[in-house]
């Protein structure tokens, strides 16, 4: 477990020293909300859009967060260093999401509030679902989109692939999380009908972290 | 010899195939709620059950692929994965037209009817991705991780009529509904579409195969030329 | 004579169809400088690669200080030092060889990592970032970072390539040092003059194949293309 | 002259020869679409919304041809063989922003009738008018995505920078795209009152072209 | 004596505030081979990029062939090889020359192409894309590439980095022939031997400032640290 700290500690700290993908997050959510809300011409009773619309933006913006944390060990060759190193794969695997966990939860700490003023939306109904449903959420998001940044490190057309891959197979999770967030917005909390979902993103977490850890070694071995 | 065999299966699956069309549409009599174009079930249903055989197997081909580091298996998985993704399309399709007569419009955000679009649109991605590697190591490697992850969601699209209430009608196949819904006579003629349809993808899958193996020399021999 | 540090036997690579690498034998003593030599796409970074661990065999077996395949304990001691620098430009000097020593679990690793940059001669930018460095001061980071665990095996590519004399000589200093330690030493290079220096013995691949492996011979310094006409292909 | 449809055509044959991101581009502009089609669906009635969705899907989608566009120059520096060449800054600028108008077309045109499909929309109403707004629209994305992406195209945090610089400079074209799309989609086609925004979009592209123009040459030369 | 290929006058050139060139002044008469020399960071590539017009001027002036700045015409007289190969991967080797070709407007580009394709080697494999080539052939059509218009000034960045005997050769055996058709040539280097079979001339770039500009010398070859130890820092 040491190593997972190490690393995880690592990506923590050459992030957040430069802030440099945290604010573009940021930043890059605005802007999508802003688009959006255009889109949605707000005006109208655009609250119940506000668990889809608020993933929509959190998958848009967590998607730059998720790229760099690869990314950053491709410019100098990083990743050989690593994988030449007595690093096992699964603790460098682990240590990326945790790290990238924690830096989605920053982002999403920003635009909650922002979120919140924008469309008269109040957080606190169901504190301690919503905070559940976020965490699973964006552990799902992170497993999913540090796996696929890793498949994608070496690929020529990494750019094009990722989102063509990440997206289709983060929807799952996205679904789930809207509607969960909806219901703890504007309705009446989880329901018995919601279960499937919590049980969506519970399954979709389990699933995906246990395939991860099991493939990850195939990956960055050339 | 191999050829002749597959000539003779693909003849074989054909007839089967005509066989099949000629009790369809003119033996077994209208349903009685939906008329004529009940007839198109024989096409949708079967071909999912293909299709999702093919993703399945596909997976298997790239565990194995893993494990092994056995080209053949990637190229099982291809063949696979491709046979599966146009079986997904004529169901899309056949279940579009049947949509449109049934319901009145092609398409509804119905969760059975998103999820394959979603399973479709990750297979795309899968074969996508295989197109923009060129060494065929990590190709394999990295398309079989993929491929493995790619599978859930056609998990999820099965099982979206038990854990949904959708507007696509539920379970009525006897072995998964778990009681008899259907007329005996029609169940048994989906089977033996069924049963066309799968020969018939193996044979398309056998062809990709051979194509694929010949496109592998092809490259090793393209690259040795130009190593000279 | 004692197990040998490396062991490459009947040794495959191929991308896809394409054999990088040809049924390559080599053995490297304890304590050997080997320069590996080779034309353009010979298979060195190939060959390099599968030492470290950073790539697949397609057939035959590579057993390293006598353990075969790719074990942890091969891993901890070996140290690669690539085209690549392998170094964090976020962090600080002192900071990715911290990294470094803790991911090689060394005893006190901000202890070495100080030490491994007064030898390389960074430590008056111990605390400043690696962005800020000049090429031949990150090349020296990068080549305490590959030392800092003191392997008993190196594995350098193209170390030489691109660097001025400075920094040449200091890369010659410390390899020297590590091999009167005992370690082992393999590199590719297209520079015959820098490698040979150090080098006790060389090996010729031609197309992935190993045509040759010798100890140094005065001739290889004194005309670049005698080795080719040789032992290669033009032979 | 000459100079402008070598570079177009190279960088079309280029792309047309493995369709790398033409597929890609209509992959993801798939995926976004169930994404966006969920998000709405929460309250029913996806069709007023239909011009809106499209221009955003489009956007994003769009990004990926875009941003291929100077990447492909930067895989081999190849942007520096070109500089340094006699070849004129502005018809290599104009040169890849028709290409890229002519690929983000092709994505249009394969996305449209799916679009069409399944929001059940009709794209025939008005033809010549949409034509025209989709290629008024389209050149706006094509000069904004273009310069920008020659712009980021050296510096480190590209994959950042991209989406927080394009898509504030772009929301002016997708508003005017959005709002005569839908009149196009489901009202009497384009009123008195919609040529504000036909206006807008001609206004857009003849300043941002002729910008770019006497911009890039500074761009160009570091 | 003819006006000058090159005439440098007192270019700064600053990053920030962090003087990359400081007071250069160079003056290389048509005709000559230059070897730009100098340790990691001191300014070869920088000086370079201006004179191939890829990097702008802080303070001083440039003119190549006698016109100030950066016109047209002289981009057209120049052939420029960096550190990236600046070839299209996805064309093959025939259309990416032909485009060069029709950049440079030269008469018949596509009998240009296949000319050059014959001359570096590359004719058999004219339709294939330049994705599939090893990295020597990648190199020798990014020569055919920079040299398909007969360039008059041709400004090489260490052209002789990681490439094998043989394409060393083809490069030389291309420069020379240039050369001895008045073309004017300055390269910069660490590999002095390669080099010095070709240069004239040598200069020394210590910490952005060009601190000599002389005719070869032997010394230069035998001995590298040479030019250090009698013009550079350590003197
Ligand atoms: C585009 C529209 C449609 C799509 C994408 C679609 C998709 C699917 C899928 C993925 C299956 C899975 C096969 C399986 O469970 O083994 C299926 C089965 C089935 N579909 Fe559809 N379908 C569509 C339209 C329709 C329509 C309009 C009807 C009839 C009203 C229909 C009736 C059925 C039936 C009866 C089954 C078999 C269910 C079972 O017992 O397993 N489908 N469809
Ligand atoms: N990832 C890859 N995919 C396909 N072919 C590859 C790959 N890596 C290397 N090769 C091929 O394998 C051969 C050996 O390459 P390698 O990089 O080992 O050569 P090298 O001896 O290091 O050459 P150089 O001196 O140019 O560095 C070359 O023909 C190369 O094209
Ligand atoms: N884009 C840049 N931004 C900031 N500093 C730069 C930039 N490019 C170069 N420098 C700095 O300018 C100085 C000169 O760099 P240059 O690349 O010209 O050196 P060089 O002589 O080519 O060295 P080498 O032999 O390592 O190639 C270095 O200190 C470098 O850090
Ligand atoms: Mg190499
Ligand atoms: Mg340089």
């Amino acid at each position: 477990m040491g190593h997972v700290f190490t690393i995880a500690w690592k990506d923590l700290r050459s992030e957040l020293r430069t802030k440099e993908s945290i604010n573009a997050a940021a930043a890059f959510s605005m802007v999508i909300l802003v688009l959006f809300s255009f889109v949605l011409d707000i005006s109208g009773d655009a609250r119940d859009f506000g668990g889809g619309l608020l993933w929509l933006v959190f998958a848009f913006a967590g998607a730059l967060v998720l790229n760099r944390s690869f990314a950053r060990e491709q410019s100098n060759d990083c990743l050989d260093a690593l994988v030449a190193s007595p690093l096992p794969g699964w603790a460098l695997f682990l240590g990326k999401a945790i790290a990238n966990f924690a830096l989605l939860g920053i982002v999403e700490l920003v635009a909650l509030p922002v979120f919140g003023i924008l469309f008269n939306a109040n957080w606190l109904r169901f504190p301690a679902w919503t905070l559940l449903t976020c965490a699973l959420a964006t552990w799902g998001m992170t497993v999913i989109g540090t796996m696929f940044s890793a498949l994608t490190v070496n690929l020529r057309l990494r750019e094009l692939m990722l989102p063509v891959l990440v997206y289709p197979m983060l929807i799952p999770v996205l679904m789930a999380a809207m509607q969960l967030t909806t219901a703890l917005l504007v309705g009446e909390g989880i329901t018995a009908e919601d279960w499937i979902w919590v049980k969506l993103l519970i399954g979709f977490d389990i699933i995906f972290t246990s395939l991860s850890l099991a493939l990850i070694d195939f990956i960055l071995v050339s | 010899m191999k050829n002749k065999i597959l000539m003779a299966v693909a003849l074989a699956s054909g007839l089967y195939l005509v066989r099949n069309l000629y009790v369809i549409l003119l033996q077994l009599p209208d349903e009685a709620a939906q008329g004529a174009i009940y007839r198109i079930m024989y096409f949708h249903v079967p071909g999912w059950i293909t299709s999702f055989s093919a993703y399945f197997l596909a997976g298997l081909a790239s565990v194995w692929y893993l494990i092994k580091r056995d080209p053949r298996a990637d190229e099982y998985a291809v063949a696979l994965t491709e046979v599966g993704t146009i079986f997904t399309m004529l169901g899309l399709a056949t279940g579009m037209v049947w949509a449109r007569i049934i319901w009145g419009v092609w398409w509804v955000w119905d969760p059975r009817l998103t999820w394959a679009f979603i399973c479709f649109l990750i297979y795309a991605g899968y074969l996508m991705l295989r197109k923009t590697i060129d060494e065929p190591g990590q190709r394999g490697r990295i398309a079989a991780v993929v491929s493995i992850f790619a599978f859930v969601s056609v998990i999820i699209t099965y099982k979206s009529i038990d854990w949904w209430r959708t507007q696509h009608p539920g379970a009525v196949l006897s072995f998964r509904a778990g009681e008899q819904r259907m007329d005996p006579a029609m169940e048994g003629m989906l089977f033996h579409n069924w049963f066309a349809l799968t020969a018939f993808a193996g044979v398309i899958m056998m062809l990709r195969l051979g194509q694929e193996r010949m496109q592998r020399e092809l490259d090793a021999l393209r690259r040795y030329t130009h190593s000279l | 004579m004692s197990e040998a540090a490396l062991d490459v036997r009947a040794v495959w690579k191929y991308f896809g169809d394409f054999p990088a690498l040809r049924a390559v034998n080599l053995n490297v003593a304890r304590g050997e400088c080997l320069a590996m030599l080779g034309r353009n796409g010979a298979g060195k970074t190939t060959l390099l690669k599968i030492l470290a661990g950073l790539s697949d065999i397609s057939q035959g077996t590579v057993s390293v200080f006598g353990s075969q395949g790719n074990t942890t304990d091969a891993r901890r001691k070996t140290g690669v030092l690539g085209h690549g620098i392998g170094i964090y430009d976020e962090l600080t000097a002192r900071e990715n060889l911290e990294l470094f020593g803790k991911i090689y679990q060394l005893d006190r690793p901000a202890h070495a990592a100080m030490a491994w940059l007064e030898r390389v001669d960074l430590k008056h930018v111990a605390d400043a970032r690696a962005r800020e460095f000049s090429r031949g001061m990150r090349q020296r980071l990068a080549v305490a970072r590959a030392f800092i665990h003191e392997p008993l095996l190196l594995l350098l590519d193209e170390p030489f390539t691109a660097l001025d004399d400075r920094s040449i000589a200091l890369l010659q200093r410390l390899l020297a040092e590590r091999l009167a330690a005992g370690a082992t030493v393999v590199m590719s290079t297209h520079q015959l003059r820098e490698a040979m220096e150090l080098a006790t013995h060389w090996a010729l691949l031609v197309r992935g194949k190993l045509v040759h492996k010798g100890e140094r011979s005065p001739e290889i310094i004194s005309d670049p293309t005698w080795v080719y006409r040789n032992y290669g292909e033009d032979s």
